[in-house]
């Protein structure tokens, strides 16, 4: 298997998938000539040309409108959104009528489409760079989000969004966009979407906790808990993969048996996604909660630019609400 | 630019003469003038009974087009088979003019269980993906750069189809309708995009709307063609916009055509059938007669025979039972989810 | 005091803040002439003229642009959008530019607002006549929101939300515009932002249950209260007010006693603000828990036109959830 | 509709002459052109350090404005002291010409704890309330709009207030220039739309923003005046956007002026200083030269004195330390609410 980092994955997703079905096109702002911001869709408009590898205008309504007709129609778009930032001009098409296409409609109509953005922060990119907008889309009805940590989940999760009968958005975390590499299955390869994965077991007979993260900070739950071994604290960590519809069943699996929770997300604490999933380990592990889950989140300020590290929920804010938990 | 096409089916004064496309459109206007008059009054006679269904509230919302038939029948039938429609709420009509059974708009109006959206929709949204018309929004304009999309999609694959939006002079206000247009441009779409401009949006006038005199002019900020008519002439109505449906099948570009129409301020007192001269029943109703294509009897029997048709549709839609609740859940994915499933074991344990 | 409705209390409200303070301006489609389509901004423009009530073109986004250059300029704009539903052509103007004017800029520049919208079902408006989208701006940091259930409150918030530094969103839920009455008080009058009010106390000595709750369905709470008193069970209700920042500590005060949660809204539930309201509850009051606490919501669907009565969540499904919760 | 100005201060071709106020704007423009001169200098020497230490990796980002200067200062130079500025990202510059100083400049690209924007804002997003710049927003277009609403404020209050909003060409896709342009002209504010056309969004040519010939002619959409100058020629683009801020403060509405021009594709091997035909410096410093107000002398010192200033400045900012943690909390709201009072705590511990 060829090792990729982040970015050659989703290419190859997105190449595969172009060569499977030739309704699927790439479109958004640089895409094509010159392949994407993060170079993303290079070489795509080379092999499928200037019909299904578009540049368009710089907008996202008009992109993500027009994409939707083009989905009515029949065809697969693929959309990017430069940065998730960017999304909100075109927030209306995807909440009214994206999200509400077939449902509206009683199932005669549907508007199938990956919308592909990169998410969060860590590069330096202040306030209109780096945002997590997931929980925005996580409350709207009809639509699934899927954000992957690695390369090989990134073209899995890919190419199954784009088969997948509803609409995705899919977030990719742009910080580890060369920073994850990893061995990735040739040709075409389908990582079910609404699966969650055990990236690490916790050990029987230890203290242990349950971190529930996804994308680029995942990485910083396994320093974390690495760092908790040492204190003989044992993390389980689930990278969630896909938030919605969401694998409830192996989050709670595993809170049942550890007790204890702690939630990581870059996007800010209040009305996170980080909420929903404590609520949700609340109708569903009541009665085997030890401590009160704990979130650790962006906070419940824009995105700063020069404090970013700050700003992240990383390792070493994640250290102590494992400890914390694991010692309530 | 295209040049403006008048008031009425000759050339207007000064115009440029016609070209052989527009002559064929005219053509084919006179072709359509009787089925146009029949469709344009049958959506007369269901929103007249609409809006009364509405003021006893019998039905939660209507759009009415009493008054501004034309614009909407003659996008339906300038439309080639192929071709698809976009309406907004207002131009619910477009799907009748194309097929839809009345009985499938109206159990949709009364969000019965024989709705095929199941009562997911407020009235004025019936799903007719047969007739090739596409799901019309709640959101002022949201529609219009669907249609184009639609259009981009059918050129990309090489297919000859044209889509036509329908909106109201208060959508081009919208970042969706400057999206739509400029998409229409820069992508040169097939796309007809029919503003029906009554001069109001709300109880606001254009003027709040717009600077520019007429809509029209709004397409040369976008490179496209642009054509301008009088609603209250069906004729002109239709020829304007299937104008532009062979132009843009000819691969010509977009087409912004406004329609100027003149809904009556009030319905108190006017007769329905007659409003005035800027109904566009009167004008083409001459029209037949200077023809000998229609005469007051054979008006009569089309009048009674739709409203014989409108009565029971309504009847039979208002017997039919709300849908199950179970519906509620339908169509959010293709396939229920869990925690849909989980939720309609809520309601479901009260049925 | 003279006794109002709603629509008249919020009117009130616009009057007297238009009279004290030149700076207030009222925007929005249909808003002059005709006072909006709910009649909530009638005789303002007889009183205050064209240029203080202002009939704008059809553009959420354009209203809510224009209204922020008015703040930056620093008059007070209080634009209408004439349903909830319809905001969304707008939010990258509240999200990205309204909600961040003072931090990006250090505190420099500020672009105080307050946005009115009706927000609710119950009116048989269909999916874009009915929604309740306040997770979606609670979530963005720079935001305060408001949601009055009485009229009283409604006067009182509004002139204070007008007069307090930041930009507010002021939800009203149209479903209770005429129905809620009441006694308001005359001339200014202003209720403090970020007070939550315990409009029922639990009997002590009896199992009981908090419930949360604002806007329309308080009303739906407090059905369901009297109907659970019949079976012993006694409600303690919150009505929220402020739903950002929010008032936690009457809350987990209530909860401390009861140990017992219901939250109520009509937003879907998946991260709706019932999430938050749980894992707040988890972080302040984990140990005085007794049940999960349960959400009672909107379904994770689209509004629907014709089952609106089964889709909110109204006493009938309240109460079943107060007994689950009192019996956990 | 105004007519184009030229792409020099002499009248065009064809063109009607120019009334009062025009002549008055091109003698305006001839007064301006030392200062201008100096500032396009100034700009063209921090922007290309700025590109430096980007590449370097000193700032996280930066928007090169080399090539482009004549639109930037023209807007900020024509403005009166009342009137106010609304740049984007690109349009950094305006505040280092009404007076901000270049340490604050700095010290906000490099975040530190000297920023007015305690950290807050990426590079390029200085905030300049006191010398009436308005804050810039990475969301391309955002700001238009706001520049509208702000001049409609002046004019509610009857102030005499022009608000200037530049702009980038690929913002005029978006729906707020749709937005700002309509509001403009519905409500006849006194704001110059100035979009600086140089040709490209990212790496996407024009012919992918719109089907028109140019930009100015959008301007018919909305009843708005337009022009269309060449951003190689500063007296030119000084005379239009002056005009156009004459215009409207004599209550005669919007503006939407173009200004073309062409940034070198590369600064590989180019001389910074005479980057060919298209560098405003060039056109600029002939005229002077001309005219006896400048030699090469004088421009060296002033080059020099330019160099010395921003070496300084970046070394001073670089010096500074990194804001405190705990500023990350403050103007989330006026006062820090207490959920931030407890978020605060949790770097403070780290502290
Ligand atoms: C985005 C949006 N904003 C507001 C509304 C509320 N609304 C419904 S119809 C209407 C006026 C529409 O005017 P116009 O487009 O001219 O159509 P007409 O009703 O005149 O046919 C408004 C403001 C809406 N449906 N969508
Ligand atoms: C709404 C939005 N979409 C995308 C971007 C990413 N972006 C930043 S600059 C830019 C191109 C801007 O082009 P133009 O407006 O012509 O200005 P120029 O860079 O040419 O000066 C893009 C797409 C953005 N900042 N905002
Ligand atoms: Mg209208
Ligand atoms: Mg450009």
């Amino acid at each position: 298997m060829p090792s990729m980092n982040m970015v050659q994955a989703i290419n190859d997703a997105l190449r595969t998938s172009m060569r499977q079905d030739d309704r699927v096109v790439v479109m958004g702002e640089d895409v094509g000539r010159v392949g994407g911001v993060f170079r993303v869709t290079q070489g795509l408009w080379d092999e499928f040309g200037d019909d299904r590898v578009i540049d368009t205008p710089l907008s996202e309504g008009g992109i993500l409108g027009t994409a939707i007709g083009m989905a009515l129609y029949g065809m697969v778009p693929v959309p990017e959104i430069q940065f998730a930032d960017f999304i909100f001009p075109g927030y209306d098409q995807i909440v009214s009528e994206l999200a509400k296409m077939r449902w509206r409609s009683g199932g005669e109509y549907s508007a199938k489409m990956v919308v592909r953005t990169p998410v969060g922060g860590g590069i330096r990119g202040g306030l209109y760079h780096s945002q997590s907008p997931e929980s925005l889309f996580i409350h709207v009805a009809g639509l699934k989000v899927v954000c992957p940590s690695n390369p090989r989940d990134a073209k899995g999760l890919l190419l199954a969004s784009i088969r997948d009968p509803d609409p995705v958005l899919f977030f990719e975390p742009k910080r580890i966009y060369r920073a994850a590499k990893g061995e990735v299955p040739e040709g075409d390869y389908v990582e079910e979407l609404g699966r969650a994965a055990i990236v690490r077991e916790a050990e029987s007979g230890k203290p242990s906790v349950t971190i529930l993260a996804w994308g680029a900070m995942l990485y910083e739950a396994f320093a974390a808990a690495d760092q908790a071994a040492e204190k003989g604290i044992s993390c389980e960590i689930v990278d969630l993969r896909t938030l919605w519809p969401l694998d409830v069943e192996t989050i709670a699996k595993s809170v049942k048996k550890t007790g204890r929770v702690v939630v990581v997300h870059e996007a800010p604490k209040t009305c996170g996604f980080g909420a929903e999933l404590v609520a949700l380990v609340n109708e569903h592990c009541f009665l085997h909660l030890e401590a009160p889950p704990v979130r650790v989140t962006g906070f419940d300020t824009p995105f700063p630019y020069t404090l970013e590290m700050e700003y992240l929920p990383l390792a070493h804010r994640i250290l102590p609400a494992i400890v914390e938990t694991a010692r309530y | 630019m295209q040049h403006a096409v008048s008031d009425s089916p000759a050339p207007a004064e000064g115009a440029p003469p016609p070209d052989a496309l527009e002559a064929r459109a005219r053509r084919e206007a006179l072709e359509a003038a009787l089925p146009m008059f029949r469709h344009m009054l049958r959506l007369r006679v269901v929103s007249a009974r609409m809006v009364d269904l509405q003021r006893e509230g019998k039905v939660g919302y209507h759009a009415s087009s009493i008054g501004e038939e034309a614009a909407i029948v003659a996008s339906a039938l300038a439309a080639r088979e192929q071709d698809w429609v976009f309406p907004g709420t207002r131009e619910w009509g477009a799907a009748l003019v194309r097929g839809l059974p009345l009985s499938a708009y109206l159990n949709q109006a009364f969000g019965n269980a024989e709705d095929a959206s199941k009562g997911h929709s407020p009235p004025d949204h019936p799903p007719a993906k047969s007739f090739r018309i596409a799901p019309a929004s709640g959101v002022v304009g949201a529609h219009v750069p669907q249609s184009v999309g639609f259009a981009w999609a059918a050129k990309i694959r090489k297919e000859d189809v044209v889509t036509l939006a329908v909106f109201g002079d208060g959508a081009t206000s919208t970042g969706d309708f400057h999206n739509a247009v400029n998409f229409a441009g820069v992508f040169k779409t097939a796309s007809v995009l029919v503003c029906r401009n009554n001069g109001r949006a709300g109880a606001s006038p254009i003027s709040r709307q717009t600077r520019t005199e007429t809509i029209a002019e709004k397409a040369i900020a976008y490179g496209v063609a642009d054509a301008r008519v009088s609603g209250s002439d069906a004729l002109a109505t239709f020829t304007a916009i299937r104008a532009g449906v062979l132009r843009a099948a000819e691969g010509k570009g977009a087409l912004l055509v406004e329609v100027v129409t003149h809904p009556e301020p009030s319905l108190e007192g006017v007769d329905l059938f007659a409003m005035s001269e800027h109904d566009p029943l009167v004008g083409l109703r001459r029209v037949l007669e200077r023809d000998g294509r229609l005469d007051a009897e054979a008006e009569e029997t089309m009048r009674a025979e739709l409203a014989a048709e409108v009565d029971a549709a309504i009847a039979a839609a208002m017997r039919a039972p709300a849908p199950n609740a179970s519906t509620l859940f339908e169509d959010v994915f293709a396939r229920v989810p869990a925690h849909l499933v989980a939720q309609r074991a809520l309601v479901k344990s009260k049925e």
